[in-house]
């Protein structure tokens, strides 16, 4: 193939990469709603129906926030495996705030929103400071945090209590509307944050490629930290919209609080290859949203959950990488 | 000198551990000047480009710009400052837009209140791309699947887009296609009209001298002489260059194909995307040259000759075994060899040992019962290219990122023409090296000939081709235009004619 | 370059105080070994099983030695499971022996692993909780070998398993729930107040208290002619579980009846039929704890059941009095086995369980004493269990003088 | 003299956290640690952490990751432990090792030739091979036979252990797929342009993995009496974590060494047995063990950084 010619393709491409990509976007909607309508049918109705809907996205607004954190986390390269166990403590934090402290619901969004902040900026600046590879270090401090919530939950369980429970206050945050409010301006606000601004850029330039970003003159660590700084905020938010969803939290030893993030991981992933299509930040919440589905309309349609239903989500993530490999040759990683 | 001064570096010194890269360098460029520099990988030339675009710091020394004081922290303040440049080191982040590649680090009057406006990037993209006639490149397509040369002119423009007072080039003219080359050659004289300076970096001698004005060469770490580009020749700057007098050429000196009746190997019909219908035979004791241009084809089929890219029809033959090639481990076995274009990103492990590289194409030699790779033989072979191809290194467990662009070649080539195998595939075995390599990696060629070994050599430097080939086939979009017989006759106008 | 400075003396900082709180704790736990030691020397010094008992004997006549018992926690942050951690340490405060507790972490594996480390910490005993009735045998036997009486609480083998056990030497018996017994409860309780279809939310399926639990409502509920249409199985995490039983109650509306085998589960699945006015259906739970029983007082619940997870007293009893020498028989000669009841309670006593279960201990520090001796027999024990009721226990605390006579009628009358 | 001393502590120095950590415990423990009982309640502990490891740092060294190896240890044992119930202890050692190694190609099959990251598979196998366990045990025990249980005794169990430790070794030091392995972890591309089978030895390696938890299956279904739908949970990130502590890289590659996964292992063997021991309480003991995990890795890297680099570029 001649340069020109090539050099014409690849214009054409340019130009036309708009066009191409609305039509794979439209195609994929149009895949996900034709799905949508068949379990709809299949479930006899019962699954595309107003209520069950508003209850679907109502219940994935923590795992979308989950899933938009891991987007400014995860993308910079640090896959920090600690995460559940911020939010586990964040969580608790928010709820003493709340309900010990008497602050209520800025106790609980402030406090949840700081703490997840600063053990997010935390890990980081350790991460970058000790050279310690990330997948080590998020499993070392998940231990320390986890051993930290723990000690708070002996200390409750001494005095025959608990660890901080809201109650039947505070709960507002976690049912529907507030928290779909929520989650829509969250992600706006993860939409504008990654693609309209300075973090976001940076965020994308060292999360490709740290050396040459670098040297044009991105401050790295600068831009690690703002990147966990905003992740943390999300974290924040969906452990705030946890404990006002859930009530309370219980810290867990063992490394269990990794098995926490397992699912919004799924669909981490998930959204990774959706985000050929998509741009990353609505692929996460959309993925959070088809994960969330699966359960329900497995559910709905009878299928023993705990078993079947688990093994068909793990195969809908599979299969969905390998659909979009399929789409696209080039391998990412 | 009474033209101003653009730039001065004085006494510059850069250590890496004991090795002294940079031993008190002295530079200055005048305004509208071109200097070209120039030198044997390893002499320092590197170091000083990135000392001033500031991707190294230095370790003593001074520079001036425009008679201040220049302390650059990063590429980018280097940019700011009026210095930009295209290195090597750098390069772009693949994750992003072309767009925001070429303003990555300055988005500043893009921002309100830390918000990007996306669209005025873009639209500022597009025009510095235009004003610099480079209107192809789409500036919202993604890095990553731009070319190797797309990339470099992307890279290029970055450079332009700080108008800068001197532009730093550093082996770029290879990355490009001879129509992008006009048009840099071009961008080159009209900033000396404006009164730039340009300090340029190429291992092609002949196109050094026929664009700069003075050529400085350097050797171990010094500043060896300085000479004006209109009276000196390309003989007298290798000669500077390596330090010693090459004598005359070192080339094949027999102007005669030479090569047995037998067919080591056939290529029959084959097609893939990037080239059609390609058939040949190599011989016995043959070289055969496969030149063109960088994106007619012929790296892709040196890749397929090794089976490492799918073919979609045809075959690669061994007629006197019979068999067809379909694996790269077939291949292997089957006494072939191959030096891929990319040393560093597809034939060796930089950050692993010597000894585990040239393990790595001889797996089968050094493999014992059960699967056992034995260590002995395994230090043992790479000892012997280390002593054939006189490596300079501390040991078989050095690691390769320790070693200079020319040595790594030699591993690169050494670990297969000590198993000595039948065929050796060779692309752009002599990219990026120095003279002294160079040379001596045809010596090696021409001794692998003699022992009746077969050798395609693909490259896109016509004097290589010329001068080694028996045979020599010209590709130009994808197919074979013209198969030449080695004579006194060729010359690369002939050939240049043909390719393009 | 400075702030470069400041971050890493931060974070050695940071690093410091991490490993001061370490060593000082491991420096206060380390201080108990040495103690501990003592014991234990006593133990091994005695040497062989047969001469083991005289040993025990003879440390029991010196009774100011203290023995250290090995409990395991299967993991820590479980309500259930660390509220009878608690109530295993105010025994052995009760009792004047030396507490030693292992976190596995919710792992199989590591609950064989920590018997290994327990053994070669040197405890005289171990009380044991068993996640899975393999462990049971694997346990007996690596006790036998190490020549240390051992006791099961909590959860309830199978009779083959256990038959298996009660000949050992070391045995000292068992205090459990028997888990299917608590779900036939519910099961009878709801097919009595005439329901007649369920759904179950549970815990996860490789959890066999869960699945236990849910198979013995299913049991009774359909023997009495009802019908469960559906288990939720997953995380026991509140969020999940509120999901779960949201999607369930979606899938169907029709129950009359929800049964959410422990108190997370119970607190999700109130806030799900929070959400589901058109569900019309009873909540039953078992776990009698803090949220659960706030949901008895306000209604959504209408009956809850559990035991307060008081086994773990009797199984620490038992094992004591085996390492005193004096090992509790049942009738026909093998070790104890116990079954504690499981109490259904209903809501008007709520605040006198709060007060006397929960914030205090249910039994008395006396009584856990009087447990322990050379002339317990099987029979105090039995005694014991079948006065486990609200209302017993309550008159005892009354006796105590822990409750007021006007509490008590109060609450009665409510 | 000064250069020995370098050289000999970047001898020793893989070994220094483990050394750091068996002389921390050896004086918090008093003589608790070096009982023969305690020793032996080690190499139980580091006994599975190994064999997982002997099998994932195939995977590890190749730069992807392998999440689905405690469910696929589950599995392996559960399926292996119904057979046995009819065809006794043969069945069960194949049918657990047959389950581990097509769990472990199918794995390698859905990453080198559909292309899905290893992350994405194994994450979807650890939820989905859990679940598939659930389903069959129904969520309860299954008992197997003595003989079964009997193979975790020390004197069956030690021997086999070391002669498939040491065969791993040789296989990962010392043939093509050890070799071939780190130079894919290192570069791929070389490896294709090598004429290295990429797809083949991506599956090679998740082949082994798979197998190894099947050999680890048969220890564990011995170890806990029977199958139990929970054994093998969060085995995956024990086996990482002895490896990525021992100092093989996250990414793979040339620096993956078969002893460095060996050393992690004791350490977090030595560690948490320590701990326990040393009657810790619980909530403490994880923090403890967290915080020495991070220290002891990060005073690796920056001794290694700080002196020992340092002083061997200054000796060229």
């Amino acid at each position: 193939m001649s340069n020109r010619r090539k050099n014409h393709i690849l214009t054409a491409l340019g130009k036309g990469q708009a066009q191409v990509l609305l039509k794979q976007r439209i195609t994929t909607v149009i895949l996900l709603v034709a799905i949508y309508i068949i379990m709809n049918v299949i479930s006899q109705g019962r699954f595309i129906t107003k209520s069950n809907m508003l209850a679907v996205l109502s219940n994935s607004v923590v795992n979308a926030f989950v899933v938009l954190g891991f987007c400014f986390i995860f993308s910079m390269g640090i896959i920090d495996l600690s995460i559940g166990a911020i939010m586990i403590l964040a969580g608790n934090i928010g709820g003493i705030l709340a309900v010990n402290i008497g602050l209520g619901y800025a106790g609980l969004i402030i406090g949840c929103i700081a703490s997840a902040v600063v053990l997010e900026v935390l890990n980081l600046k350790l991460v970058l400071v000790t050279k310690i590879p990330a997948w080590i270090f998020g499993l070392g401090i998940a231990m320390v945090y986890e051993a930290i919530g723990s000690i708070y939950n002996v200390s409750q369980i001494a005095k025959g209590l608990q660890v901080v429970s809201l109650q039947n206050s505070y709960r507002g945050l976690g049912e529907a509307p507030a928290n779909i409010i929520v989650l829509f301006i969250g992600i706006i606000a993860a939409y504008l944050i990654f693609n309209h601004s300075k973090v976001g850029l940076g965020l994308r330039a060292v999360g490709s490629n740290k050396e040459v970003a670098g040297m044009m003159g991105i401050n790295i660590s600068g831009s690690i930290i703002q990147a966990g700084l905003v992740g943390g905020i999300f974290l924040g938010v969906a452990s705030a919209v946890n404990q006002s969803y859930a009530g309370r939290v219980v810290p867990t030893t063992g490394l269990n609080s990794i098995a926490t993030i397992f699912i919004p991981l799924a669909a981490y992933l998930l959204a990774i290859t959706l985000s050929k299509v998509f741009n990353l930040t609505i692929a996460a919440a959309i993925s959070s949203f088809i994960i969330t589905s699966i359960f329900n309309v497995l559910t709905i349609m009878g299928v023993p959950s705990g078993t079947w239903q688990k093994v068909i989500m793990g195969a809908s993530v599979v299969i969905c990488g390998i659909l979009s490999k399929r789409s696209e040759k080039g391998v990412v990683k | 000198m009474d033209k101003k001064i653009i730039f001065r570096a004085e006494n510059m010194k850069k250590y890496f551990g004991a090795t002294h890269a940079n031993d008190n360098v002295s530079i200055a460029l005048p305004k509208g000047h071109i200097r070209g520099l120039i030198g044997e990988n390893g002499s320092g030339k590197s170091t000083l480009i990135s000392m001033i675009a500031g991707i190294r710091e230095k370790d003593s020394g001074t520079m001036y710009l425009n008679g201040k004081s220049y302390e650059p922290k990063n590429s980018l303040d280097a940019g700011k400052n009026g210095i930009g440049t295209v290195v090597q080191e750098l390069g772009l982040v693949d994750g992003l837009p072309v767009g925001m590649n070429l303003f990555l680090g300055r988005t500043e009057k893009f921002e309100k209140m830390r918000i990007l406006d996306i669209n005025a990037l873009y639209k500022k993209a597009e025009a510095v791309f235009k004003e610099w006639g480079f209107s192809d490149i789409s500036v919202k397509q993604l890095t990553g699947t731009l070319s190797v040369e797309q990339k470099k002119v992307v890279e290029l423009v970055r450079a332009l887009s700080f108008h800068p007072d001197l532009l730093i080039l550093d082996e770029i003219t290879q990355a490009l296609s001879l129509n992008n080359r006009e048009k840099l050659i071009g961008i080159i004289s009209q900033l000396k009209k404006r009164g730039k300076a340009i300090l340029l970096v190429t291992h092609d001698i002949e196109e050094m001298v026929a664009i700069t004005d003075v050529i400085t060469i350097m050797r171990d770490g010094k500043i060896v002489a300085e000479r004006d580009s209109d009276k000196t020749t390309p003989d007298e700057i290798k000669r500077l260059m390596v330090g010693r007098d090459l004598n005359g050429t070192y080339y094949r000196e027999d102007k005669e194909p030479s090569y047995g009746e037998e067919i080591k190997l056939s290529a029959v019909q084959l097609c893939e995307e990037h080239f059609h219908n390609i058939s040949f035979e190599l011989h016995k004791g043959e070289i055969l040259g496969i030149c063109g241009l960088s994106d007619s084809g012929i790296h892709e089929l040196a890749e397929a000759l090794f089976a490492v890219r799918k073919i979609d029809s045809g075959c690669v033959k061994l007629p006197k075994k019979n068999i067809t090639i379909n694996t790269p481990k077939q291949a292997m076995d089957m006494n072939m060899g191959y030096v891929p274009k990319d040393r560093d990103k597809q034939a060796l492990m930089v950050n692993d040992s010597i000894e585990n590289n040239v393990s790595l194409a001889a797996v089968e030699l050094v493999k014992e019962h059960f699967g056992f790779l034995s260590p002995g033989k395994r230090s043992e072979l790479s000892g012997k290219v280390i002593e054939r191809l006189m490596i300079k290194t501390k040991g078989p467990n050095q690691i390769i990122s320790g070693l200079s662009g020319g040595n790594r070649q030699k591993v690169n080539l050494g670990r297969w023409i000590v198993q000595n195998k039948d065929i050796l595939i060779l692309d752009c075995p002599t990219r990026g090296v120095d003279i002294g390599v160079k040379s001596y990696i045809y010596e090696m060629m021409i001794d692998s000939k003699k022992r009746g070994i077969s050798i395609v050599l693909i490259s896109d430097e016509l004097p290589e081709i010329i001068g080694m080939c028996d045979r020599l086939m010209i590709m130009k979009d994808g197919e074979v235009v013209k198969t030449l017989e080695r004579s006194t006759g060729l010359t690369e106008e002939a050939i240049i004619e043909v390719m393009i | 370059m400075r702030r470069k400075k400041l971050t890493s003396l931060f974070a050695i900082g940071l690093s410091m105080v991490m490993m001061l709180t370490a060593c000082g704790s491991s420096g206060t736990a380390s201080g108990t070994a040495g103690d501990e030691a003592d014991a234990s020397t006593v133990q091994t010094g005695s040497g062989q099983e047969e001469t083991g008992n005289e040993a025990e004997e003879s440390d029991n006549e010196g009774s100011d030695t203290t023995y250290t018992i090995g409990f395991n926690n299967y993991l820590k942050g479980i309500y259930s499971l660390d509220i009878l951690e608690k109530n295993f340490l105010t025994t052995c405060e009760a009792l004047g022996v030396e507490p030693m507790v292992v976190n596995d972490e919710g792992k199989v594996e590591n609950c064989v692993t920590n018997v290994d480390n327990m053994i070669a910490a040197g405890v005289d005993g171990i009380v044991f909780f068993g996640i899975s009735d393999t462990l049971f045998p694997v346990v007996a036997q690596k006790c036998e070998e190490a020549g240390i009486p051992y006791a099961f609480f909590d959860h309830m083998p199978s009779d083959d398993i256990l038959s298996q056990i009660q000949g050992n030497e070391n045995y000292a018996g068992i205090a459990a729930t028997v888990d299917t017994y608590t779900g036939n409860n519910i099961g009878e309780y709801a097919a009595e107040a005439g329901l007649k279809k369920a759904i179950v939310v549970t815990g996860e399926t490789t959890d066999t208290t869960h699945s236990a639990r849910t198979n013995g409502f299913k049991e009774k509920f359909e023997a009495a002619g009802g019908k469960v249409l559906a288990e939720g199985y997953g995380t026991v995490t509140i969020s999940d579980a509120m999901q779960r039983a949201n999607d369930l109650l979606t899938a169907h509306p029709d129950v009359d009846c929800v049964y959410a085998t422990n108190g997370d589960v119970g607190v999700a699945t109130i806030e799900a039929l929070a959400k589901h006015p058109e569900v019309n259906a009873k909540l039953y739970v078992t776990d009698l704890d803090p949220d659960i029983l706030t949901g008895l007082e306000e209604g959504t619940i209408a009956a809850a059941n559990g035991a307060h997870w008081v086994n773990i007293d009797y199984a620490t009893a038992l094992l004591v009095n085996k390492l005193n020498g004096h090992g509790i028989t049942n009738e026909d000669g093998t070790p104890a086995r116990l079954v504690v009841p499981v109490m259904t309670l209903p809501n008007n006593y709520v605040d006198l369980y709060n007060s006397q279960w929960i914030e205090k201990s249910p039994y008395s520090t006396e009584e856990i004493q009087s447990l322990v001796g050379n002339d317990i027999s099987i029979d105090d024990f039995n005694a014991m269990l079948e006065d486990y009721t609200i209302e017993n226990r309550l008159q005892a605390k009354l006796d105590a003088g822990e409750i007021t006579q006007e509490e008590f009628d109060a609450a009665k009358d409510k | 003299m000064k250069k020995n001393i370098w050289i000999n502590l970047q001898r020793i120095f893989p070994f220094m956290g483990l050394i750091v950590i068996i002389l921390i415990f050896t004086i918090i423990s008093g003589d608790k640690l070096w009982t023969k009982n305690n020793l032996l309640s080690i190499i139980n502990t580091a006994i599975p952490i190994c064999l997982g490891g002997a099998g994932m740092i195939f995977v590890a060294t190749q730069g992807s990751t392998d999440m689905s190896m405690g469910s696929l240890l589950a599995l392996a044992g559960t399926l292996g432990g119904l057979a046995s119930i009819r065809t006794g202890l043969a069945g069960f050692i194949t049918i657990s090792l047959l389950v581990g190694l097509l769990c472990g190609i199918f794995n390698g099959y859905l990453l080198a030739y559909l292309k899905v990251e290893s992350l994405m598979v194994t994450l979807a196998m650890l939820i989905a091979l859990r679940a598939i366990v659930s389903f069959i045990t129904n969520g309860q025990a299954v008992f197997v036979d003595s003989r079964i249980i009997g193979l975790n005794r020390i004197g069956i169990k030690l021997p086999v252990f070391l002669v498939l430790i040491l065969a791993m070794w040789y296989i990962f030091t010392y043939t093509k797929i050890g070799f071939y392995s780190r130079c894919i972890g290192e570069n791929q591309e070389v490896g294709r342009f090598s004429g290295i089978n990429i797809r083949k030895y991506k599956i090679l390696a998740f082949t082994l993995s798979g197998l190894m938890a099947g050999f680890v299956s048969i220890f564990t279904v011995g170890k806990i009496g029977g199958v139990s739908p929970n054994m093998g949970n969060f085995f995956e990130l024990q086996v990482m974590t002895a490896m990525f502590v021992g100092g093989v890289p996250v990414t793979g590659g040339s620096e993956s060494k078969y002893y460095k996964m060996i050393t992690g292992a004791l350490m977090l063997a030595f560690l948490q047995n320590g701990l326990t021991i040393s009657l810790v309480s619980a909530e403490i003991a994880e923090l403890i063990q967290g915080v020495i995990l991070l220290v002891v890795v990060f005073l690796e890297i920056f001794v290694r950084n700080r002196f020992i680099q340092g002083e061997l570029a200054k000796e060229v």
